[in-house]
């Protein structure tokens, strides 16, 4: 048992109130008034803002680790552009040191995936960012999703030499997989055995729509050509990056897909992402667009998270809805929005207390708790 | 409703009307003629003095593929790896934010085919789109409108492993590609499920008629390679460039051969486009081909695809003659003829409004339409 | 003459006043304080009570080398040809029109070092702009040789050693041909000023020449202790005037370069531990030295982190520690001593170049924004 | 002799006379005018209905030295193994018999400067030729005719990108372009002191050929489309205080006042070109427009064969179409044309004593569909239109 009290609780899921939590067992058993049993250890708040924990929903920790070379950099098998028989599990290093910044920093789940140098990658996972050596011991979800990219990536990975060379080529790759995964399901279904193939074995759950291929795109025309996909194989899918959403914002909404948007806070790096910033993100959330915010981390830090949001609150988007863009929407995106991403009663215990407002990039977060139990406290244990 | 009143109207497919009116409703022309009752509540726009023609439609074209600009980042053109990629499709490289479409607006172009490029002996699925708006799949018109296929110097010099070293070597690939594809609906005809290849059915969809086959070839010896290769095939298709076409007129007349000839306005930068003349396209049409004017943009500008037909006229081919090759019968090429290509009641509202008569630099582009919509209106410098 | 009136002035060493106005003539700040008389004819800006600062100075950027969302054609940082480059003039790279100055002029910084990058052991002479309103770089300069770019560590081994299999392999490496040019240059230096002199003409010992002669500073790249250690070593060695550029781990030896009066331009503090030698990048090195009294600024080393969010550094830097005039400072005055352009901007005094910004709402708040940026009186950018 | 008689003559350095006459002897003009007599025994060309200009002139042109539908064979313009070539010289690379010749002759082009192309910093001496003739050195109308320059991305593309050498960015190109030549500036230096005993500098065929730049006896012409490569150019000119022109000048506009403060020659275009690079993102009309209204001495090119020669007054005709002066861009392919080469003391316009360089046209001669019916250079006819 652990209690929060006095605390400006923002569960995000409900307005702003003052009160406490009741956390039972990693699960919040009790939100805002609440009766503290004895000797329960309590955490006083004075009067802090409490938020859920915050929620990237799309980054590389653990695979490509901070502060090393070649050697703790595991994001991309670039030994061809079909992967989706690797998983991020087999990668993600929990002792990077990112998930102690993210710990430090109030996030308190990411989901690992491959990177994007191929047109499919390989499979995610969703990881708490608990301090263990066990990477099993992180996971909230895996798979979560299987990772695919278009655009530049690619083509420069593996072009001109190889295929793909250009995005007819991105398109044309990843069609002839989906085909080729279709026809070793259909087999299987019909009770023939065709051979073992580990590729198209793995795909099996994208091309039946049980497994959300999660497209790297940036471009407005990448965006269509993942749609364009993602319809012709009835896929479930969400769409990474979306730099220029915006231009295709009415589409987005009006088939409710789901985004991730960022990195927002890098400059323009590539020419498909001409044009990044926050005021593109805002126009996708002022459209509709079914939106939550990453940082692409380590593209930009994931530390750097809540000062994300505050840019997009500075770009015209409600308090409120920013701060949900990296909690309960980032849940939803990646399939968790049941489970995490809100202080709701029976909802995992992530928790952060803030020295001041969250979207401030000059607060820090104060405590984080993960599952119920304290993964950071700043100053010290004192500061609990 | 507009009408749009006052100016010259060439239709295309009818004879010139002075002081013309075109009637627009939802982006289709519900009336157009000399004459004409213009019903109450109607917008009216006097373009008293000014010429209105279809807008150009561009039968070869790379818009929002590579080009103007961009860089390396952007080129996606040829999926080089190649020698045949028959599996790719043109609309997954189009960017419809590309400055490509914006110069085609400035320049007329209100219909372009996208081809991919033609450094691969098969490079994939053509298709035809409108070159105003910002999702490439609400700009199509049709698509697949055929299957690109190259001969000369472009394939063999591909940068694959098994990219052809002569034009020998090109031909070959082709036919043996096409007969896997035969052989590979042969199996699926008996319910033999073969292992699935885009490729394979794209070719399958020209060896059964639905789309043809359009090859680029420049020097005579390409050109009647494509056409024996097609003719032995038994397809349907037409010369892209058709640069040496003036040579052999007689030969591609009698088949009545499309030909896309262009891009205009080029130098003579390869060895296959040592005989290019300006008069190709006049000799061609005079032979009984049919005679489309291309960009091949970014090869030319689109912006100046009315000077190039400019420059056919002046080497002989007649104003009607230069207009059709410039809407009408590229529309007719690519298959869209009953959408766009001349201005009749029922087709779209797509028309382009002149200073002053065709093919002079005393009547550039004023404003450009596409399904209603002014999509370029000129600037002041 | 502009008059902005009702603000309330941060003139960035350190003092504040409410209420303030400030007069700006023929691109100079004519006065500024609490009861000035406002001219009559002279256009009036009413601040409305909200902030307002110098113009930020961004100490370090290759800002125009190397433009936005554009591949290899646009790409003018490093000339990895040769380790050893110092002919080259940043000066001779800047695409004046390159969007990028939009971004800095957004983020309210009106003044700019820009430097080669630091792929050589000595990269070429760097310069001061403003960054706006023009279209040719020669128009914009305050001061036209503000340094030697010079680099140690990382990445002239990988750029040289790794990537071409030339020297410099090593750290010892880099140090010895740094060494042996300035050595060189000494000597070229002396012979060139005997009357009798038969030493020819040589480009690269004639710009080393005024590096020789104290008359501009080497700016070395150093990330690790170790390296900033080296720097010292060599530049002392030689007797020439220099700075830190970078100075990541300066944290763990404040105390050395406080007896030194090294000027450290430190950052990208925001950024992740992209490489080995950036273990430890923060805020703390910062916080150090302000205790231990280092004369140091905060950079964004755009486009590392974007130049937009220069004042969202400084706000972090404030809360890591070193308070809101000290942060302030870091990105006005203490930037410009840095580059050596202080008797022209930095700070609001009387006969300074007329470059104030605006801001919506505390600088130091990462969300808030420029509303006017004024360069040499002229207002270059609005937004409300 | 010959006389072109009854002819709407556009003298472009003076006013247009109707039904006028142009007499030639000798490859000169001698006379012109509606009152000109005609000597017996004189070839009379009737021009009536049709309009006579002075023979157009291309200001850069690649014309024989990268030539028509070869391939590497025909292509001597680049000289990409160093990128310091001040020593070649575009004379040694033309071939009279490039089939563009004849294409220059039958669009009314009658002489053109021809330099190295822009791979290089310094890519070697240019040469004005007249366009018509079997050995190129009885062509010539001027040898040195300025050294060319380049920057922007050909060079660092040719050897940073692709040979892995210096310039690999545009200040590695500026760097190399000042140590050339103030290396050149010192051995020049040595030079003038051996009269005063000093020892000679030992041979340098690069020095040498840049003595005349150094010297302000020709001009450097500076390949750059980008406003900020432009303002290199300038700025580097400036600093060794050399006579210079511009090549291209894509993004001119943005620079336009600097230009005319210095009063910087540019021939502009390629324009109709496709944006083949970033550099030339921009190309379009507004370039030229804002030159001529600041004040700038320019002319039009087509960097042929990057757009065939034989549409430069097609250029100069869409030009006219988004706003520029009639008059002004017929002297952008012609007497400002010849300026910018440095022959206008004998070709570019109609005067009595300058070479018989005419054009007979059949219409309007910046429009799309109009022949050059008959081309003269030096007086005869080296391309008559059948009709």
């Amino acid at each position: 048992m652990l209690a929060v009290i006095n605390a400006r609780l923002h569960p995000v899921s409900s307005s702003p109130g003052r009160g406490g939590l009741l956390i039972r067992e990693g699960k919040i058993l009790e939100a805002g008034d609440i009766r503290v049993p004895e000797d329960t250890p309590t955490i006083d708040a004075r009067e802090r803002i409490v938020t859920p924990g915050i929620i990237e929903a799309h980054c590389h920790a653990g695979l490509s680790e901070e502060g090393i070379g070649w050697e703790g950099n595991d994001g991309n098998e670039r030994s061809d552009p079909i992967t989706p028989h690797v998983r991020a599990i087999d990668g993600a290093n929990p002792e990077d040191k990112a998930f102690r910044f993210f710990r430090e920093a109030g996030i308190t789940a990411s989901q690992l995936t491959p990177g994007s140098a191929n047109i499919i990658g390989g499979e995610q996972l969703v990881a708490k960012s608990r301090e263990t050596v066990f990477i099993d011991e992180m996971i909230v979800l895996r798979p979560s999703g299987m990772k695919a990219a278009l655009g530049e990536n690619p083509k420069r990975v593996y072009g001109p030499k190889k295929s793909p060379a250009t995005r007819m080529g991105n398109a044309a790759v990843m069609r002839k997989w989906l085909d080729r995964a279709l026809a070793y399901a259909d087999k299987k279904d019909a009770g023939d055995s065709p051979d073992f193939d580990m590729i198209l074995e793995s795909l099996i759950p994208v091309v039946r729509g049980d497994l959300p291929l999660r497209i790297h795109c940036h471009r407005a025309d990448d965006i269509s050509t993942a749609l364009r996909l993602a319809e012709e194989f009835s896929l479930r899918f969400s769409l990474e990056h979306v730099t220029q959403g915006h231009l295709v914002a009415d589409t987005l909404a009006e088939r409710d897909v789901f985004c991730a948007v960022g990195p927002s806070m890098v400059h323009e790096a590539k020419v498909e992402m001409r044009g990044n910033g926050f005021e593109n993100a805002a126009k996708m959330v002022r459209a509709g667009v079914r939106f939550c915010l990453t940082n692409d981390h380590p593209v930009v830090h994931g530390r750097n998270l809540p000062a994300a949001a505050g840019l997009l609150q500075a770009a015209g988007v409600p308090a409120a809805q920013a701060l949900k863009s990296i909690t309960l929407a980032a849940a939803e995106h990646i399939g968790l929005g049941d489970r995490m991403g809100s202080l709701d009663v029976g909802k995992d215990a992530d928790v952060v207390i803030w020295s001041g407002d969250p979207l401030d990039a000059r607060s820090f977060a104060d405590v984080t708790i993960i599952d119920g139990e304290i993964a950071h406290c700043r100053g010290g244990d004192s500061g609990c | 409703m507009h009408a749009y009143i006052g100016a010259k109207i060439y239709p295309v497919d009818g004879p010139p009307i002075d002081d013309g009116v075109i009637l627009v409703e939802d982006g289709k022309i519900a009336g157009i003629g000399g004459d004409l009752p213009i019903p109450d509540g109607v917008e009216v726009v006097d373009l008293s003095g000014k010429v209105i023609i279809p807008g150009l439609v561009d039968a070869h074209s790379h818009a929002g593929m590579w080009g103007d600009g961009e860089g390396e980042a952007s080129q996606d053109g040829n999926e080089r790896p190649g020698p045949i990629t028959a599996d790719v499709d043109a609309i997954d490289s189009v960017n419809p934010h590309h400055t490509s479409f914006a110069s085609c607006r400035e320049g007329g172009v209100t219909t372009v085919q996208i081809h991919p490029g033609s450094g691969n002996a098969i490079g994939g699925l053509c298709f035809a789109a409108k070159t105003a708006g910002e999702v490439v799949d609400d700009m199509v018109l049709k698509a697949p409108t055929g299957l690109k296929g190259a001969l000369g110097e472009n394939p063999k010099r591909g940068a694959g492993k098994d990219s052809p070293k002569t034009r020998m070597g090109t031909a070959a690939l082709i036919r043996d590609y096409f007969a896997r594809a035969r052989e590979y609906g042969r199996k699926r005809d008996e319910g033999k499920s073969p292992d699935p290849d885009r490729g394979l059915e794209n070719v399958l969809r020209v060896l059964e008629g639905e789309i043809p086959f359009r090859v680029h070839a420049h020097r005579s010896d390409d050109i009647v390679t494509a056409v024996r290769l097609c003719e032995e095939l038994g397809i349907a298709y037409n010369i892209e460039h058709c640069t040496d076409g003036y040579l052999i007129a007689g030969f591609l007349g009698e088949r009545g051969i499309a030909a896309h000839v262009g891009p205009g306005l080029s130098s003579r930068g390869k060895v296959e486009t040592a005989n290019r003349h300006e008069g190709n396209a006049a000799i061609l049409a005079a032979a009984g081909v049919k005679v489309c004017l291309v960009t091949d943009h970014p090869f030319l500008d689109a912006r100046y695809l009315m000077a190039y037909g400019g420059v056919a006229q002046k080497y002989g081919l007649s104003f009607e003659d230069t207009l059709r090759a410039l809407t009408i019968c590229p529309a007719e090429s690519i298959g869209v003829d009953d959408r766009v290509g001349s201005l009749s009641q029922g087709k779209d509202a797509d028309f382009l409004v002149l200073a002053g008569e065709p093919f002079s630099f005393k009547s550039p582009v004023l404003a450009t339409f596409i399904e209603g919509v002014e999509v370029y209106t000129r600037p002041t410098l | 003459m502009l008059a902005i009136t009702n603000a309330r002035i941060h003139t960035g060493t350190g003092e504040t006043i409410e209420e303030g106005t400030i007069l700006l003539r023929n691109g100079k700040i004519e006065a500024l304080g609490k009861d000035i008389d406002v001219p009559a004819g002279a256009e009036i800006f009413d601040a409305g009570g909200r902030p307002v600062t110098p113009g930020l100075v961004e100490a370090h950027g290759h800002v125009g080398l190397a433009n936005e969302g554009v591949g290899w054609e646009g790409d003018d940082v490093n000339e990895t040809i040769d380790p050893v480059t110092p002919h080259i003039s940043a000066l001779d790279g800047i695409n004046a029109r390159d969007r990028v100055f939009d971004d800095f002029l957004r983020g309210g910084i009106t003044s700019v070092q820009i430097k080669p990058g630091s792929a050589n052991i000595l990269g070429g002479s760097a310069v001061a702009v403003k960054t706006g309103p023009n279209n040719a770089a020669d128009d914009m300069i305050i001061k036209a040789n503000t340094g030697m770019k010079a680099a140690l560590g990382e990445n002239p081994k990988r750029a040289h050693g790794a990537d071409k299999d030339r020297a410099p392999y090593t750290r010892m490496g880099s140090a010895a041909i740094m060494r042996d040019w300035l050595f060189r240059a000494r000597e070229y230096v002396e012979k060139r000023t005997a009357s009798d002199s038969k030493t020819g003409y040589d480009a690269k010992l004639e710009a080393l020449a005024p590096v020789i002669r104290g008359e501009i500073p080497l700016r070395i790249h150093c990330h690790r202790a170790d390296d900033m250690l080296t720097a010292i070593r060599i530049a002392e060695e030689f007797d020439v005037p220099y700075t830190l550029e970078h100075a990541t781990q300066g944290f763990k030896i404040p105390e050395y370069l406080a007896e030194r009066r090294v000027s450290c331009a430190v950052g990208p503090s925001m950024s992740r531990e992209a490489k080995v030698e950036l273990e430890g990048v923060g805020f703390e090195t910062a916080v150090a030295f302000q205790r231990a009294g280092v004369p140091f600024c905060l950079t964004t080393d755009h486009p590392v982190i974007r130049a937009l969010y220069l004042h969202m550094i400084a706000g972090k830097a404030s809360a890591a520690g070193i308070g809101p005039d000290a942060a302030l400072a870091a990105v006005t005055a203490s930037a410009a001593e840095h580059i050596g352009i202080a008797d022209r901007v930095g700070s609001l005094e009387t006969g300074k170049d007329a470059d104030v910004v605006v801001w919506s709402d505390d600088p130091l708040d990462g969300r808030s924004h420029p509303v006017r940026v004024i360069i040499d009186g002229e207002i270059v950018y609005e937004r409300e | 002799m010959l006389a072109i008689i009854n002819a709407e003559i556009v003298p472009v350095s003076g006013d247009p006379i109707s039904g006028g006459t142009v007499l030639v002897e000798d490859g000169r003009i001698v006379a012109l005018g509606t009152d000109v007599d005609i000597p017996d025994g004189t070839r009379i060309i009737d021009a009536a209905g049709r309009t006579v200009t002075p023979g157009i002139v291309e200001a850069h042109a690649h014309v024989g030295i990268s030539e028509q539908g070869l391939g590497a064979e025909g292509s001597d313009h680049n000289e990409t193994t160093d990128p310091v070539t001040p020593h070649m010289r575009a004379i040694d690379g033309i071939n009279p018999r490039d089939d563009a010749f004849r294409e220059f002759r039958e669009a009314g082009i009658t002489s053109a400067l021809v330099p190295p192309g822009s791979a290089n910093l310094l890519g070697g001496s240019a040469v004005v030729i007249k366009c018509a003739g079997d050995i190129v050195d009885d062509m010539v109308m001027k040898d040195p005719a300025g050294m060319k320059a380049a920057l922007g991305e050909n060079p660092k593309g040719a050897y940073g990108k692709r040979q892995g050498k210096a310039p690999a960015t545009r200040m590695g190109s500026a760097a190399l372009l000042r140590e050339a030549l103030t290396a050149a500036a010192e051995y020049l230096e040595k030079k003038e002191k051996v009269e005063g005993g000093g020892d000679p500098p030992s041979y340098n065929a690069k020095h040498e050929a840049m003595i005349p730049v150094l010297r302000g006896e020709m001009p450097l012409r500076i390949h750059c489309h980008r406003a900020d490569d432009i303002v290199t150019a300038v700025r580097i000119s400036e600093e060794f205080g050399l006579k210079y022109t511009l090549e291209h000048v894509t993004e001119g506009q943005y620079v336009a006042e600097l230009l005319a403060k210095h009063q910087v020659p540019c021939a502009v275009g390629p324009t109709l070109q496709h944006g083949s690079k970033v550099e030339n993102r921009e190309r379009d009309f507004r370039a030229p427009i804002a030159l001529i209204r600041a004040g700038v001495p320019m002319c039009f090119t087509t960097d042929h064969p990057v757009v065939a020669g034989q549409f430069l007054p097609l250029t100069a005709g869409i030009a006219v179409s988004w706003g520029m002066d009639y008059d002004v861009a017929l002297r952008c392919i012609t007497l400002a044309s010849a300026e910018h080469a440095g022959v206008a003391d004998r070709v570019g316009s109609l005067e009595a004593g300058k070479d018989a360089d005419i054009v007979i046209w059949s219409g309007d001669p910046l429009d799309y569909g109009t022949f050059a019916d008959v081309t003269i250079i030096d007086g005869e006819i080296v391309y008559e239109r059948e009709v």
